[in-house]
């Protein structure tokens, strides 16, 4: 059978593992080799080289290399290297992310999404900060610098002290208030009423009339090809 | 828009009078053109150079973080060509020199190790699979109500290709995975170090470690030389330049998988590890970028896909999902695939309010959107495969639209 | 050539010597790169940029009427890229403006009519199709003995994608045929006005009128706006810049059905008519272009078609015929459409006569050149779809030879 | 069904119908709409527009249109318009076509295939030359012009004498020598050992030794990109 993905029958494992919820189970890929292992390609990755690309920090503080910093030496850290986008406390500039308040607004029209009032861990931003930010000098952070503007980031989003110091130690007791609001995809579930056995053909419903239109906000960009590599 | 009435896109010319396309014979047929390796490389002709990516750039602060959306309404068949799939950077394209790229597979394994580009070329095993890749995002700025007038920009966060690699199961196999391992966190070696956490299981299953993409090497906008092939998920998960896989007991909890990437309800909670993308589909053509020019004959055209399977039915309402019409199927149906599907109609100029409703095998039947607002509400950004409606003005002019 | 020694294509660094791709972390992974939209239409990565169409030009007098050959020997999967489809004109590439083309059909018909590309667009029934296309002159430097050195040149004018168009059956029933109609002559609008006469039975069976390839528009150099597709057939008879049908009670005896695309056999008479291209196949990798660079674990790869029909087995021998491994064949077989197939194999450096022999389902076996010669000559141009060998030498070089 | 082409089972009558020897027979495709003759699109061919496209030339001689030309008339044309690149007696320039000779050499190893010595119809000459030649400016020669320069390219093969003058009339007199020479194509049976129930798979041969060597002729362009677009 060359065809990929096919669902097969579900079985009660299945259904217990949560895990798999929302994993689209198929048959295992009928072209792996048997004896897999025995392949001599590839070569040992050493110690060193893992060190140099394992960076991930997990929300149990796994990861976290050693070090420390203040939310006094992360304010400053802060305002050379990340306000001129994110604002001096974290408020965004222009369009780029806020990274501070919003509490209390994600049942809102407009909620405003950030490390206090929205994401689940802590270690996320270690993680992110040290990967990604600052935005074009990515993974230029040093352990310390780092912890720093983590600390100065919870501090901006009222979860810390003014005089908190930040480690690889008590990072494990930094929890956010938010992380009890997330839960695993319950779709096949929750929208149960979506796997339907007969739609509806034919007078489905009364009259129909148009409720919004996309022309009215004039967003869309116009049908001129951008400039490119055709001309 | 000027309709041309009745069924003929051109009117006979005028009694006795030829058609100046045919009389005299037209200059290309008199004349010698380029010659054959004009360009070894070939590009689309010129009468088409409209039909490209496009970037909303009022979406994000900086377009090296942002998207270029592919030009669904001006395309057809189920696959996309390779210049004109969508594009989604975090930290602009990474160019990697082939010979320098290298691919760690470490955490709880017997063996870490580290692949070369050739060791993959040389791995047993290779296959080569259609999928479609969409983004969790794609509609996401609809979900308040119509906003964006044309489906490059509503839906064009999807491509569709045959992708040539190796399950990652026979590279997991090689570095042997620890019994405690239950999730990959796979990783990417562009500025934003791009990172999602990965279920072994699927894994395991039918996931790609892929170095090509319809027929040629990967292009670099999409991972140059190697990416990650998730089947069926989000398009997030299918890491780009990837340089890193690791096994561990739990997911990571990483940006793109917190902030990112969870789907806020009304109530204020959230839905995380949204994986698999359902059952959608949307009408191309007539579309508010392709709008009708002609009464009489038309070619209603349309793409559906599903995350958990096979399509297996996509019907289509001229008024606005009061009544359905079951749509043909073209082309060989491919689980985790995009599917194209036409609806011939004639046209006598009426207003039409365009729908279609995808089907997958295991029963899912795409909703509308007042359904899924009544489930999610409206700031989930992400998933949002609610059915479209365009309005078909009696002009032929299109536009995005709701309706109740 | 320098072949690595072992399983390994990079030897594990010196003991404690990480590797410099990895420590210090690479520039590409600290760095933004190019933002979303560099390339509204995207092109292959700069480090690709060797894999394009190449043209023998001692072939031919003119790069007008000339051929510029696919490299195969780069490529994976079924599918052809859009940019590396070979190329043969005879009058150079028609630049026909869209708006402008217009097909006509006439001869032993009720009604003769006249299509715009827009008609051709409306029209019911559109399809989407995978079909090869292969010049009956594919192979045909080699009928005397190996010539050239690479897939490219000795097996380079085949192309494999789906094609969106319309049945041509369509058309010719809306004109409707007289009963005395038995052929179709299908005319081009090129500068060599190029015509073949297709038996009306064929063209009511399968084949297609084209617009769009692998989902986008047709490319100038395949025929745009409009060609015709003729599923299994020789190459030559998907007339392109289609302009005109007509129907008539005998094929018209062309240039291209007479001096040409006639197989000369070895005693002085020659085949006519010999539209069908036979089950044939080639060894992509390794291959001239694509020598063997590694001892240990390598991945033969190739292609496979059949005009008859679907392509049922391949099987590959690495000793020049004496004995044969049946390959795998890798994703959906389509009828009169490309296959890929692998080997996966162990290379210990001793030398390899690689050959592939194809199957398809009409019980069709690919044959040896010798087969072919001792019925057909080595004068027949066309049609050689013998066994190709490729010589791997003990330092990986691979040539084109024949065996015996 | 959603496949094309799938070869049916053959029937009698197959077998027996010529024009389908070398035809895929397939299902009809199901796609093609039931009631076609009742699409309106496209629209009535004018005469005037056929006449303008219709310029094919049919070995019985439809499609040849009123004119005549002389051997003399067209030796001048030939000189003026084709000689530099097929040569003054068709002998060709350089890698430009052989038009005449190379009778007798059919069944050589190097074979010349000209109007006299392959060509099984003098049609194809007038259809050919008006349709394609001269390369550069083809559809530029009138029937006359077009009459003419076909009895030179029949006088430059010994086929007809100096004084010939080609006319619509006397056309379907030429015939040329090769025509009987043709037959249709034949492979299902004169090939019908290609057909083969079981391959030999083990051991099907003697020892193998190359006999021929592409890199002796080294015509094969080098590897070098061509320059092109990419650059
Ligand atoms: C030049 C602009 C720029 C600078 C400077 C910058 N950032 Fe960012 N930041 C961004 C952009 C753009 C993103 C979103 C990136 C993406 O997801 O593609 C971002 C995202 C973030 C996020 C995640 C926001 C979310 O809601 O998911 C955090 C946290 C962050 N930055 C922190 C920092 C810190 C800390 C610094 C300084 C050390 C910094 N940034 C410097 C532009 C910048
Ligand atoms: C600039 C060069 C050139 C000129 C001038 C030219 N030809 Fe040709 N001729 C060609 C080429 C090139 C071909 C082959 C075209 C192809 O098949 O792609 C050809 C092919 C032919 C053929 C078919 C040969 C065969 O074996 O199938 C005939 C007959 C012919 N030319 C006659 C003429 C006549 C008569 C004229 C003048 C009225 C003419 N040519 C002028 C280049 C030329
Ligand atoms: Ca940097
Ligand atoms: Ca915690
Ligand atoms: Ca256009
Ligand atoms: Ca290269
Ligand atoms: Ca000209
Ligand atoms: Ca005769
Ligand atoms: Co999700
Ligand atoms: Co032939």
């Amino acid at each position: 059978d060359p065809q990929p993905g096919k669902p097969a029958a579900k079985s009660e494992k299945d259904k217990t593992d949560k895990a798999r919820q929302a994993v689209n189970v198929a048959a295992p890929a009928a072209t792996a080799p048997a004896a897999a292992k025995a392949i001599s390609l590839g070569r040992p990755a050493l110690q060193e080289e893992i060190a140099a690309w394992n960076i991930d920090v997990r929300a149990d503080g796994e990861g976290l290399p050693p070090g420390k910093g203040s939310v006094k030496e992360g304010e400053e850290l802060f305002l050379q290297n990340c306000a001129q986008c994110h604002g001096e406390f974290g408020e965004g500039a222009g369009r780029w992310p806020v990274l501070a308040g919003g509490r209390g607004t994600l049942k809102s029209e407009r909620p405003e999404k950030t490390i206090g009032s929205f994401w689940p861990y802590a270690s996320t931003v270690y993680d992110y900060v040290h990967r990604a930010m600052p935005f074009g000098s990515n993974l230029s952070l040093t352990p310390d610098q780092t912890y720093a503007i983590v600390a100065y980031l919870l501090n901006l989003n009222d979860l810390v002290a003014e005089d908190f110091v930040l480690s690889k130690d008590n990072f494990p007791k930094v929890d956010l208030p938010n992380e009890a609001n997330f839960y695993d995809d319950d779709r096949e579930t929750s929208e149960k009423a979506f796997w339907k056995k007969n739609p509806c053909m034919k007078d489905c419903s009364g009259e129909v009339h148009v409720t919004a239109r996309a022309q009215i906000l004039n967003v869309t960009p116009d049908g001129d090809p951008p400039k490119g590599n055709l001309e | 828009a000027a309709v041309a009435g009745g069924g003929a896109a051109l009117a006979a010319p005028a009694a006795g009078t030829p058609d100046p396309n045919i009389v005299p014979v037209p200059d290309w047929t008199k004349t010698l053109g380029a010659p054959v390796n004009e360009n070894p490389y070939g590009k689309p002709s010129v009468f088409e150079k409209d039909v490209v990516r496009r970037e909303v750039t009022w979406l994000t602060a900086s377009s090296q973080s942002s998207v270029s959306f592919t030009p669904l309404y001006a395309l057809d068949s189920a696959i996309t060509p390779n210049g004109l799939c969508f594009v989604r950077h975090h930290g602009g394209q990474a160019e990697i020199e082939p010979d320098k790229y290298r691919l760690m597979i470490h955490g709880l394994v017997d063996k870490p190790l580290v692949f070369t580009l050739e060791d993959l070329k040389r791995m047993p095993g290779r296959v080569n699979r259609a999928y479609f890749l969409e983004c969790a995002a794609n509609s996401g700025m609809e979900w308040r109500g119509a906003q964006l007038n044309g489906c490059q920009f509503t839906h064009g966060m999807i491509h569709n290709l045959f992708y040539t690699g190796v399950p990652l199961k026979t590279l997991l196999d090689m570095a042997g995975v620890n019994p405690k391992g239950k999730w990959v966190l796979a990783e990417g070696a562009d500025a934003a170090v791009m990172t999602r956490s990965i279920p072994l299981e699927k894994a395991m299953n039918d996931c790609l470690v892929a170095f090509g993409m319809n027929g040629e090497a990967l292009r670099p906008e999409q991972g140059y030389p190697v990416r990650l092939v998730v089947p069926g998920w989000e398009g997030n998960m299918w890491v780009k330049w990837l340089r890193r896989l690791k096994v561990g007991d739990q997911p990571w909890q990483q940006r793109e998988e917190t902030s990112k990437y969870t789907d806020l309800l009304a109530d204020g909670r959230s839905r995380r590890f949204t994986f698999v993308m359902d059952a959608k589909s949307v009408v191309t053509s007539p579309s508010p970028q392709a709008p009708l020019k002609h009464k009489g004959p038309n070619v209603l055209s349309g793409i559906a896909w599903s995350g958990r399977g096979t399509i297996s039915r996509v019907d289509v309402s001229l008024d606005g999902g009061r009544n359905w019409t079951t749509a043909r199927i073209d082309g060989p149906a491919m689980p985790m695939s995009m599917t194209r599907f036409y609806l011939d109609f004639d046209w006598a100029g009426q207003e039409l309010m365009v729908q279609s409703r995808a089907m997958d095998d295991t029963g899912y039947v795409q909703p509308t959107k007042q359904e899924l607002r009544a489930i999610r509400g409206t700031n989930s950004i992400y998933h949002n495969n609610g059915i479209q409606t365009w309005l078909v003005r009696s002009n032929g002019e299109t536009e995005n639209v709701e309706v109740g």
